[in-house]
């Protein structure tokens, strides 16, 4: 049982820093993993939020799209969509906005729009969504990707989200009141922004991650913290949460035919 | 005032080439008879609008329909990237198509303006983001009051909406359930609304009198067409078909591929045979 | 985080002197009970915010508690005039009592956008009307894309406030059925949101998927008052006691008859009374 | 049965202009009178919608408020008030806003606002309501009052709510692009805007009503049309359903005791 792959680490260690206090809004793929194991197992009364108008989730299978029938069933309320960026993002309610990326930087500002030139893309990724103001409107924004090169950027293509721009108070020189990106979770390590800079610096290492690891799949010389903890591995009852939430998906996908 | 007909009639009498089309829904009550219907036909020059272009929207651009796409999030929601999409902007394949890109928050609250028929909408968003400097619909309005600066979009007004929901009754009253998504809005906003349901049913008397239902007089045209959402799903009836999501990954990804698969399944096909299409996914009522 | 407590506490912990604060309910589900309690607490100086201030506000302006009223209809709906309300305006009486006056379009407007967390709200109103002469919170915007001018009105962003509704869940999420008005809006827009309820319930887990709800943590306090909306009403439980709003009438004409009617039914009355006087107006479940 | 009264009259003849096709947005006491029973006569498809956010009501008595329980029941679906101003009413879905007026003047507009001026009122009326945006918005403005001297005035003390202005295009001048009042129904008379100058001119008298009567009522100098008619009297239908309406609707508000 303690085997476990580096994106189950990414996973569970994402899931910790949530809390049952905490109204998140859950972006798709490994975010929306991270906060249904938070809730079931230490953050059962955790609001989930995804951006099809579904308020206090709680689905028994991951939903493939933000907007699977499982989330509405599951639902305390479903409002629509205009309600949900207006009333519940924008009125300032969400305590974590919680994001995946395809191009990070480290200031936390995210591309998910196009590689190369807007206008003439080498690629054209699917763009923003709820993106551009769950980073400004969330109260504090979690990130979490599995770490690469081609990921892990000197330089964004573009900036679907702004985290902290240049670094420093930038958020607040462009009217963000916000706090923007506090943690980033990868399969390697917890990240967080230095309090000044707001650089993102690793201040915990994954178990059996060393620091040559971290370095060669980001493309920045990556900051570490003077005190670097070791992130606990994953517990049995997080590992079996993950990975039976993770069966019953794949269950429940693949059963259904055209 | 709502009139019943088939949808191979009300797509033709209310869709033309170069209009500015919505097919709405989100993730939930797709329009895909209705999206299929509108390739059968072969429209041109089309401006699509959604906030959500997911295969739908691929399979029209990749038939050459579009000029422009208005969205806010062009994906394969939970599968990866729209390839017949990316074709066009990338390779200009059929044809190029023109982009115009919003936030989520930006078009909701533009389709929010539009049936509340104001020409624009207000909102704190967009602050540090690139979408701005490369789209010239994203301006900004002074709050009179504290002189804040908030980001400003068009409305949107498509020319014609199409929808799909669970029920209409009698009237041409139709019910809308679950994810409600954008599309009271976008029905609303649009100088038509066209609706696909699953079922015509005698009246809403016994209806909780808060749900999401248009008034016939909102309404131009309804056909019944059972399934019309699918590989969408309809809450209450059939179950999201995400096999045939992650199937239109491989169909996609080859031009020859794609143009087999729209023969086989859309052009060849018609509205009827949506219905069986969903048979295996029917949920228990 | 919603807890629950006796309307005394609730109102005690989440009122002061000075406050600004929406006793809100558009005809139906009108907070009476939490009005009464501000009342025997014996509150001042408040700026009280209502889009239909009837007769709780009248009780409350007669009582010299208002220092302002912000409101866009101030009567006894189908009766007549709200003659506490007039006598503060016209002759000062208790106290005067400054007066801000909006449309119902505006006002609407207002608590939307300050649940929606904006500083202010477009509109296509006051067009020709006179408010805007009188009423300097009324400034205009003009679209960034069509050069249309709009109205402007400032967010309402209460300090507190009371709503009434039919269910409590054992979390505390609430549940507002029937005419919803303007409830969900004043709640989220306020700073602090206090609820009473004719029953607390185990959970919604039934409930239709798009009905009203506010989530436990939007809301500080819930109070089980039942009747607590009376002589409004609360859909699904009591009827509007139409009689008591004519009755009104007669008890607000005179200084000394509303003392004695306030004396006899407010100051010396506590929530619990409220169930005695809806048990004839209820309704079969 | 062919005894009516000039409010009986009033009413019918209001409620004669609706139609099966209208979306007519209601007003409190004489307009909703009228309207319901034009629903129970001529135009049983009409959507009677009131501001309290029910849309498509049918009520069997009358309500005393805008936002009586019955109105809710019998409605085919009831809104949010921000939704009913926003989507409804400034969407310009609604072909008739029926006002009731405290005072008007020769073109239309209303006042029930205050008598004498606005910041030391000799009367504080309760004010605008919806009254602003339904008259602005509505495609056209039914208004019905009863005729007396105090009501039908030369000069309002506040403007309420537009009408024609001062007459003429006054209303396109201030952007308004909706007709306004188009129609005037009094306990004696049935009036329509000159189509130049916009000054309400009556076109039809009740039946036993005379020219005199109509001025003597009136607060400024009355214009006739030239071919003047006489309403039909009240049909034994239209008074039967008005009177029914009336005592099921008299029944139901003094059967309740507090």
């Amino acid at each position: 049982m303690n085997d476990f792959t580096p994106n189950e680490m990414m996973t569970i260690a994402a899931s910790r820093a949530l809390t049952s206090q905490d109204v998140c809004f859950v972006g798709i793929g490994a975010p929306s993993a991270a906060c249904n194991v938070a809730r079931l197992t230490h953050a059962p009364d955790i609001t989930l939020i995804y951006e099809s108008g579904t308020i206090g989730t709680a689905p028994d299978v991951l939903p493939l799209s933000i907007g699977d029938g499982e989330l509405c069933d599951t639902a305390l309320t479903t409002v629509s969509v205009p309600e949900m960026f207006r009333y519940w993002l924008q009125g300032g309610r969400i305590t974590i906005g919680f994001l995946g990326a395809a191009q990070i930087d480290r200031f936390g500002n995210i591309n998910t729009t196009v590689i190369g030139d807007y206008h003439t893309p080498k690629v054209r990724l699917p763009g923003g969504g709820g993106a551009p103001e769950i980073a400004s409107s969330s109260q504090e924004v979690y990130i979490t990707m599995a770490q690469s090169k081609r990921g892990m950027v000197e330089k964004i293509d573009f900036f679907t989200s702004f985290g902290h721009g240049d670094g420093g108070d930038q958020r607040k020189k462009l009217g963000i009141e916000t706090k923007g990106p506090t943690l980033l979770i990868t399969d390697l390590a917890i990240w967080k922004p230095d309090p000044e800079t707001k650089e993102f610096t690793v201040v915990s290492m994954h178990p059996g991650v060393t620091r040559e690891m971290v370095q060669e799949t980001c493309g920045w010389k990556v900051k570490f913290a003077d005190t670097l903890e070791e992130t606990p591995a994953p517990s049995e009852l997080e590992l079996k949460t993950l990975r039976d939430l993770k069966a019953r998906t794949e269950a429940a996908h693949k059963g259904q035919a055209g | 005032m709502a009139r019943f007909m088939p949808l191979e009639q009300a797509v033709r009498e209310n869709l033309k080439d170069g209009d500015t089309a919505a097919f709405e829904g989100f993730t939930h009550l797709i329009p895909t008879a209705a999206a299929h219907e509108a390739i059968r036909q072969g429209f041109k020059d089309l401006t699509l609008i959604r906030m959500t272009p997911d295969i739908v929207y691929d399979q029209m651009v990749g038939m050459g329909m579009a000029k422009k796409l208005l969205f806010s999030y062009a994906g394969n929601p939970g599968v990866g990237l729209l390839r017949r999409v990316r074709d066009a902007v990338e390779n200009g394949w059929p044809r190029s198509v023109e982009v115009e890109e919003h936030s989520h928050a930006a078009m909701a609250n533009a389709y929010e303006a539009g049936a509340a028929g104001l020409p624009f909408a207000a909102l704190r968003g967009y602050r540090g983001a690139g979408l701005p400097e490369v789209n010239p619909n994203i301006k900004s309005v002074t709050c009179p009051f504290t002189g804040e600066k908030l980001a400003a979009v068009p409305s949107v007004r498509p020319d014609v909406t199409f929808i799909h929901a669970q029920k209409a009754d009698k009237k041409g009253n139709v019910l809308i359930e679950g994810i409600i998504g954008i599309q009271k809005e976008a029905a609303l906003a649009a100088k038509r609304a066209v609706v696909t349901v699953e079922e015509v049913v005698e009246d809403f008397a016994d209806a909780h009198p808060n749900l999401c239902i248009l008034p016939h007089w909102t309404i131009t045209a309804i056909a019944e067409v059972p399934g019309g959402a699918h590989p969408s799903y309809t809450h209450g009836y059939y179950d999201r078909d995400n096999a045939s999501y992650l199937e239109w990954d491989d169909v996609s990804a080859d031009r020859d591929r794609f143009r087999a698969w729209m023969e086989d399944n859309v052009l060849k096909a018609k509205a009827e045979d949506f219905a069986v299409r969903v048979e295996k996914l029917r949920v228990a009522k």
